[in-house]
């Protein structure tokens, strides 16, 4: 296996499943591009919340789960549903309110769940995933079952108190989840450094007594490597693990956004030095595990099913308006 | 039949239906050796053990948010809330989350847990402590809301509620726990929707909540000593609500009484009573609708301005004899 | 006069406010250079600094509680919550300490502050963040409830809020943000618990809240080419509720439609339909009470079924148009 | 100044100030002990938290504060009002209902507020409390005033969200406030140890990126000596501290509690070894501040108000039912 040594990958994956990564990044970037484009065409409704940018961390983190395993997700969530084995053509009918998006269009972008992936779902309320993903864990360890979660959240929804509570009980009983966060370094215009007194949010695992674990989330193989390891913590029953990832999200925090709190030279130096789709080509090339002719066929290829999903999109039905007083209740 | 007390059929309906259900279990502060901060679940820790009797720290918002999980990924989580009051801190998980799961992912995914909560004022425990918030979650689409005034009930009630496959909010009256009743060894439901007429009578209808039952039919009793024959319907369960036995009750009676604990204002029995103020009952009332409900403050310590401060036996009594002399004019 | 947005108004009443009062401050989640989620406080960073204009961490409890406590140690804070939707995670401050640390006390402290909060749906933003909870809070004795629907009405009734010794919560319609009207330059106070007759009119009568009192005023100006003369009177404020403009106005014309966003049961369309039945204007009454409220369900996403979930401009004229030929019989 | 430093005291307090602090301590326990009277028999209702054995702290940490210094109280309060000035006439007056007590009769044993003595109050609701401090603290930085607020807070109140999202703020603000954590080992019935993964909750300051300081809380000099410490760097402007003093109530957590979650022998090995008024009187003695007869007589001076007290309490009248809809607004 000289390519992932090269690699410094920890677990063992195949040329295949990298190469599977590297166009689910991609697929991860052009998503939400297409959001970003109808939105500002006014094709779509609503808001929207983008990771272009942070595509490493949904895939990533999601890399090594199987459809057992569960993730909580949150407003900024199409990427993890998508590393989460989520369909893009049914995400896009779902911005596009359609019946055959994955809510039948009445989630919306902030709500895409996809259950029998283990996709528990986005969740609007910052923070609000959080508790959830340590009750889904607690099933996991009173049901015996061996599946872990990873619970998604940001950099700004660590100061909530959900964070507090949640981590906390998934501490005492040393529960299997993973609290993986995406410290993207704004909450919606608020600097990370400006809204907490420490350098890094995994600093707050000592209030819990569990590991935490600084990597660039911006390097894809750094994000396997580390979920890797808390997910065999946690299967292990040695209870969560407490990842912060570091990451920047390229475009503004949703729909309408003059991002007059940052500097245009600190999106371009993210921009042009640590993209994460580049980084992770550039490994694969020099470690010889792919070519980039193939990698561009790859990315084609990605570009091919996020069109088929727009057109799968737009072409499907509406609701009725009969849809409205279903599903409240089971 | 052998009775025993709403506290002791609360436990009881919990206890059989974990015997029979790996997938039910407990958690809340102090429900362990404690036995919970009014005693329901005493014993239960040593018969199902620290696992599914589970002990958590006090973080509402985190039991809440935990319940949610594990019922969206297969448990049946009944959570204690120790006071009814601390929804404040878990309400973000309850209404935004377990309500509205379901629907935002289009049909996919329920949320099959208990709130179990003691509500109510009348033990001293002052403005923090003594709450009836109950209106609120019946504000919210996804939610189930019930409030059982006997032992009977409770017990059966709670069975409906840990049967159901969507998050039911069950309200326990601290001032009823220690209220017995007759109530069957062996388990049975009582569904969620149906009202149960509690006394018969004839010249007008009380709606009453909880432990306003109880109030209004101490209050009945001595109304018919002066020839007034009244009816006290218990809705047992808000949401949802049996508004056909309402309807029927005050079609009959052409007038119609509303009493809960709950600060009148934006109190449930708005609902209720504009519910027959909407419905076709409206054309049998005789009378204005009159509600009674607590007084617009917070629920104060000294014990006598305590019970002045929501509806008592006298109250319920003048408010029938008034409804009952005023008879609508203009009509 | 000069016409400036509801936005505008908001921000203006804060401002003139800010410039004569250093205790009136705002806190909350991007309101700084980002000007809040609606921007509604842009430029005012410019203007106050950051210390006034004290952007927050993502901490809802956190921020109510330090503007109770600044509040109850001199300050007059003003807390935009981003969401009114995430009230459920302030509530605790909001509710268990604001609204009731004066009676706890004894009558000693006051908590002067605003809570200023969006809410409604219409902007596709789903069930997590569209709710019209104002309904919880009106249920809580202590506190004052707001819902403007003009940019004048926002302009005075947020000068009075600002002037109140007491927890306010100021509702702000985020469909409304951008509605103008002709608003004084200087400031006015409106005040808190005065309802204003948006239109005369002697048929019938529609109480309407925030964004439904313009779409009370569409159906009155379509009714009336039908020759129905329709009163529209928005309450302002919810609480206090002056019930008297509302009784007298439908003593006047012997019919009444509630008409709000929230979702119908448990609404505070409740609150105003039973105050009416329970009043001395029930006799003049000539019809069921109608209300109009948000079905029962989470706000959906798709546009045509979000607009479907709350009530529109022709359910309005329906209402109208029912309630008019449902004389009632029996009376 | 000899015997001080035989005391290890920081800051200078002179004798005067330290006898009082003895009598204040017995003022505490007396006040409780009686409390817990009344209630077995009946004669007071409602419910109670009582805080015998944890008087150090509630001395302590108040001994050097100003009236215009702020402490922020909990449902466990009597002490931390005694310690701040409040007299235990009108107290023992409010927990009988009164119209002379605190609150006239309306707050009751978890409600005792006492604003010219900057007792900003008792709170019933668990961690509540802790906004409400950073909010006074907030005052404080605002007004430029150079005030400080102590706030009051258990081990269980730990774990409420609360206590993160105000911490968290505080220390992004620098605000002059301490945050005192009374860890009497448990919650209601939970044991700390149970109940979070740290060893300490002093610890969480980690999460905070400001001090966290352990202290003995039985021994009222390490207590005041952690508060100054505290309340001078908040005054200067440095941020907050937290504080925990680990302590022990003798008595059940509320009028009814058959202690089934801790050991009789616990119990006694804490009375017996670690009683902070029996520690402190030997250090008085032993540094020659006061000798054995005087703090005798300071402790029958105590226990004289505490009768004062009682009879004052239950001479008063009762509020009238007018008194019901009142001080709802203000
Ligand atoms: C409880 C709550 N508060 C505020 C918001 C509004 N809001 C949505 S996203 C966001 C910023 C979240 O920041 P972070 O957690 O870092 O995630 P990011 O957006 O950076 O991915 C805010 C304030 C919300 N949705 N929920
Ligand atoms: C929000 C909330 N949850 C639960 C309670 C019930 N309760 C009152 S005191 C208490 C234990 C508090 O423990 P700790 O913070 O350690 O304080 P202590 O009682 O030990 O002084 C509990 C659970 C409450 N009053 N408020
Ligand atoms: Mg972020
Ligand atoms: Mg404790």
């Amino acid at each position: 296996m000289e390519q992932t040594k090269t690699l410094k990958l920890v677990p063992e994956l195949s040329n295949e499943k990298l190469k599977g990564l590297y166009k689910q990044m991609w697929l991860i970037r052009y998503f939400d591009e297409q959001v970003d484009q109808f939105f500002a065409k006014g094709m779509i409704h609503g808001t929207t919340h983008l990771a272009v940018g942070q595509e490493a961390t949904a895939a990533g983190a999601c890399a090594l789960l199987s459809d057992e395993d569960k993730i909580t997700s949150t407003h900024r969530g199409h990427g993890h549903s998508i590393a989460k084995g989520g369909r893009v053509d049914k995400m896009m009918a779902e911005l596009f309110g359609r019946t055959t998006g994955y809510c039948k269009g009445k989630g919306g972008s902030m709500h895409i769940a996809d259950l029998d992936k283990g996709n528990l779902g986005a969740m609007g309320i910052v923070g609000g995933g959080i508790p959830l993903a340590v009750g889904s864990a607690l099933t996991a360890h009173m049901k015996k079952l061996d599946y872990v979660t990873v619970c998604f959240f940001g950099d700004g929804a660590s100061n909530e108190g959900s964070f507090h509570e949640a981590i906390n009980m998934a501490s005492i009983w040393d529960l299997p989840v993973v609290f993986f966060c995406e410290n993207n370094q704004y909450g919606m215009s608020g600097n990370v450094s400006e809204m907490t007194n420490v350098e890094n949010i995994a600093d707050r695992a000592a209030a819990y007594g569990i590991p935490g674990v600084v990597i660039d989330g911006n390097d894809i193989i750094e994000v396997i490597n580390a979920t890797y390891e808390a997910t065999e913590r946690a299967r292990l029953g040695e209870g969560p693990t407490l990842i912060e990832a570091k990451t920047y999200r390229w475009k503004g925090h949703s729909k309408s956004d003059a991002k007059k709190y940052r500097t245009r030279d600190e999106e371009k130096d993210w921009r042009d030095n640590r993209d994460p789709i580049k980084r992770f080509k550039e490994d694969l090339v020099e470690a010889g595990i792919a070519t980039e002719d193939e990698l561009e066929t790859l990315k084609k290829a990605a570009k091919q099913e996020m069109d088929d999903a727009v057109e799968f999109a737009q072409n499907s039905p509406m609701p009725s308006l009969d849809e409205l007083l279903t599903d409240v209740y089971a | 039949m052998r009775e025993i007390t709403y506290l002791e059929a609360v436990r009881e309906a919990m206890s059989i239906e974990m015997r029979k259900n790996d997938d039910v279990f407990l958690m809340g502060e102090d429900i362990g050796v404690y036995g919970g901060a009014f005693g329901v679940s005493r014993g239960m820790i040593e018969e199902f053990g620290p696992e599914r009797i589970r002990n958590t720290p006090i973080s509402e918002a985190g039991i809440a948010g935990a319940a949610v999980g594990s019922a969206l990924t297969g448990m049946r989580p009944i959570m204690e809330l120790q006071f009814s009051d601390f929804i404040t801190i878990a309400l973000d998980q309850i209404v935004n989350q377990a309500a509205k799961l379901r629907y935002m992912y289009g049909g996919k995914g329920k949320v099959p847990m208990v709130v179990r909560t003691p509500s109510g004022s009348g033990t001293g425990a002052a403005a923090q402590h003594s709450q009836s918030l109950e209106a609120w979650v019946t504000h919210i689409p996804g939610l189930k809301v019930v409030q059982p005034s006997t032992a009977y009930d409770a017990k059966g009630l709670l069975k409906a509620a840990l049967d159901d496959d969507n998050p039911v909010i069950f309200y326990e009256h601290k001032l009823l726990y220690k209220t017995s009743s007759e109530v069957p060894e062996e388990e049975y439901s009582i569904p969620l929707g149906k009202a149960e007429v509690k006394r018969e009578g004839t010249d007008i209808t009380i709606v009453a909540t909880a432990i306003m039952v109880h109030k209004a039919l101490e209050a009945a009793a001595e109304l018919e000593k002066e020839g007034i024959s009244v009816e006290v319907v218990d809705p047992r369960t808000l949401v949802p609500l049996d508004t056909e036995t309402i309807i029927k009750s005050v079609a009959k009676t052409g007038h119609l009484v509303v009493v809960h604990e709950a600060v009148k204002r934006g109190g449930f029995g708005g609902e209720i009573a504009s519910m027959i103020a909407e419905s076709e009952a409206f054309d049998y009332l005789d009378a204005p609708i009159k509600r009674l409900g607590g007084v617009e403050t917070p629920i104060p310590y000294n014990p006598e301005l305590e019970k002045a401060a929501i509806p008592q036996v006298p109250d319920i009594v003048n408010a029938v004899k008034e409804t009952l002399t005023k008879k609508a004019v203009a009509k």
